[in-house]
């Protein structure tokens, strides 16, 4: 987690930095699938999704994932933000073959307010990434999955 | 609540060890007279006891392919492994076997009481 | 009373029976339900029904999520669609069933006096089918699955009502299910009431043990691990394969007895089927 | 595909279940023991007349059957969605729902 969040800047002071640093509008806007889907860390698939992988964290995104998944094949992930002006919202899951799981394009008029079902093959940390404003926002929470078993 | 059994459970597993190791070593002294035959004794006795555990409902689920692995070594020539193999699945079913006499008689302790 | 009364026909009932039969059915659940109540005490009756979500906080809320939008409404449109579909010979389920074969969930499995057999929801299913020239379908899941799930919805919320008539061989079939229960078998040497009685509520490597009481509520349930619908005797054969246990046939008479003394347990709780589960 | 869209205040919620089986590409086939080929959807569009309203882009994580939930302003009830699916074999699959 550690090498690969080294540009996740955390404190307001990097905030300030990541405003210079994503002026330049990201990719997204026009595009279709991305290859960031087939790109195996999260680095490199925020890089190419978004032109950029810095990001700040945000305490107004609010990613609602269990704490223990009661089964990693259907983990209901949700996000919401009162974030201004969203224009795309990004899950990854760091320890998935490829991390990136799923971005949504959120024109005006949408809300900020998605759910999703994904697959979590370990134990790991699940990710929402925000666009607002042309930043980025971040929030993630670890999903403990638990293999073997008999159903119950 | 679960430990009124495990005495009793543990008896059973010790004498079906004891049957099984007393019918080991029958049967090694047949191996070294005709090694042939002897596998198709151990093999028609496993297989009996199989259809016993069957029959009474209790058979276990891997007895078969143990049995299945067993012929699959005996045709490769492996006699020591087929033997191995045929002894563990006559065990298992002796072993059912016991279960189920065991299950018939004393089910009632796993009834919740009043 | 009850009991000597039972016992009695029982006697009278049979030079077939070498060893009179002792149920009593009703006080079975009364010590049953007692028990799971004494177990789960902050569990409301209903929620039995729920299995383990009836009290694992964490799971619950993951399951709720996943109800809203139910992975097996597919399943269960199409079972609608098999159920109203007419025969080759024009004839159809609802012909079959008292009230067209809706609402009727709770009652089953049904002893049937004239062939002195439990029958189960599935096997009803099946016998309507071949009585008008159709083939039987395949037991466990698939359509035979989706038509008992879309069968169970039309009894949303009715309350189980398995009977147990004063037939010896109802009481016989009952005890022979209520054996098999708590008989342990397979190579780990567990009963069904190891893990769903005596262990419930607690866990086993990942998975937290459901209570027995409760579990046929939400058969055919879609299960995760098999992503379908599957009847309650699939489960079955599934929970005796992980005690390493030789499974019956589905739809054998040791498994429809099974089911009749299972259901019966659960008389007094709404139906709520098909639910997802594991 | 299953869509169930229906206002709630002044918000037209959108809820729906995709029939997809999502495979990764990285499963085995237990009889066979060869790789399943990846199939899985990669955009999910819907849209409210001309406007897209929503678009989602799928990795190969997203489960069995997608499910996803959205909401948007400006619909009334009995106003026509449009939802349509592409996936990475170049399937697609276009369905209308009405709000309710």
């Amino acid at each position: 987690m550690q090498e690969k969040r080294r540009l996740l800047l955390k404190s307001v002071l990097g905030f300030t930095t990541v405003l210079g640093a994503v002026a330049a509008m990201p990719k997204l806007a026009m595009a279709k699938w991305s290859k960031a889907f087939d790109i195996e860390n999260v680095d490199g698939a925020l890089g190419e999704l978004y032109g950029s992988n810095e990001m700040a964290a945000s305490d107004q995104i609010k990613l609602k994932v269990p704490e223990i998944a009661e089964n990693g094949a259907v983990v209901p992930v949700s996000v919401k933000t009162d974030l201004p002006n969203v224009t795309n919202i990004s899950i990854l899951a760091d320890k998935n073959p490829q991390p990136l799981a799923a971005s949504f394009i959120i024109p005006e008029g949408t809300a900020a307010d998605v759910s999703i079902r994904i697959r979590l093959g370990e134990t790991q940390v699940v990710s929402a990434v925000v666009e607002s404003n042309g930043k980025l926002y971040t929030t993630e929470q670890e999903v403990k999955v638990t293999i073997g078993g008999c159903g119950g | 609540m679960a430990n009124y059994k495990s005495n009793k459970l543990i008896a059973l597993l010790f004498t079906a060890l004891f049957i099984t190791a007393c019918s080991e070593s029958g049967n090694d002294a047949a191996v070294s007279a005709d090694p042939e035959a002897a596998l198709k004794q151990l093999m028609h006795e496993a297989k009996e006891a199989q259809a016993h555990a069957h029959q009474l409902g209790f058979e276990w689920s891997n007895t078969q392919s143990i049995l299945d692995e067993g012929q699959a070594a005996q045709k490769a020539g492996d006699h020591a492994k087929a033997h191995a193999l045929y002894q563990e699945a006559k065990h298992q079913s002796v072993l059912a076997v016991e279960q189920a006499n065991y299950a018939n008689e004393h089910w009632q302790l796993l009834v919740p009481g009043k | 009373m009850k009991a000597i009364t039972y016992l009695s026909l029982a006697l009278l009932g049979a030079g077939a029976f070498a060893a009179p039969t002792y149920a009593d059915p009703k006080a079975d659940n009364e010590v049953m339900h007692e028990f799971f109540k004494k177990r789960f005490p902050n569990v409301e009756f209903a929620e039995f029904s729920n299995g383990v979500y009836a009290f694992d906080e964490n799971a619950r809320e993951q399951w709720l999520e996943i109800e809203d939008f139910p992975p097996y409404e597919d399943a269960v449109e199409h079972g609608q669609t098999l159920f109203e579909t007419p025969f080759a010979n024009g004839k159809s389920y609802a012909d079959c069933f008292e009230n067209g074969g809706l609402n009727i969930r709770q009652g089953y499995p049904k002893f049937d006096a004239d062939s002195g057999q439990v029958v189960t929801l599935e096997l009803a299913i099946n016998e309507c089918r071949t009585a008008n020239g159709e083939e039987a379908l395949p037991y466990g899941r698939g359509d035979i699955a989706a038509i008992s799930a879309y069968m169970a919805t039309t009894s949303a919320g009715e309350i189980i009502n398995v009977v147990v008539p004063s037939d010896p061989k109802a009481l016989a079939a009952y005890e022979a299910g209520k054996k098999l229960f708590y008989e342990r078998r397979g190579q780990l040497n567990m009963a069904c009431a190891t893990c769903h009685v005596h262990s419930a509520g607690g866990q086993i490597r990942a998975d937290i043990l459901s209570p027995a009481l409760g579990h046929t509520t939400h058969f055919p349930a879609y299960r995760f691990a098999v992503e379908d619908l599957v009847t309650i005797q699939h489960r079955y054969a599934g929970c005796n394969k992980q005690v390493r246990a030789k499974p019956f046939e589905l739809q054998s008479e040791e498994y429809r007895n099974l089911e009749y003394y299972h259901a019966h347990m659960s008389n007094g709780l709404p139906v709520n089927g098909p639910g997802s589960r594991k | 595909m299953k869509v169930k869209a229906k206002m709630k205040k002044d918000m037209a919620v959108v809820k729906l279940l995709a029939k997809h089986p999502m495979e990764t590409g990285l499963r085995k086939d237990k009889k066979t023991d060869k790789v399943i080929p990846a199939k899985y959807i990669q955009e999910l569009i819907c849209k409210h007349g001309d406007k897209v309203v929503f678009e989602a882009n799928f990795g190969r994580a997203v489960s069995k059957n997608p499910y996803v939930s959205f909401s948007f302003a400006g619909a009334k009830k009995g106003d026509a969605l449009e939802l349509s699916w592409a996936d990475n074999t170049g399937e697609t699959l276009v369905v209308d729902a009405v709000i309710k």
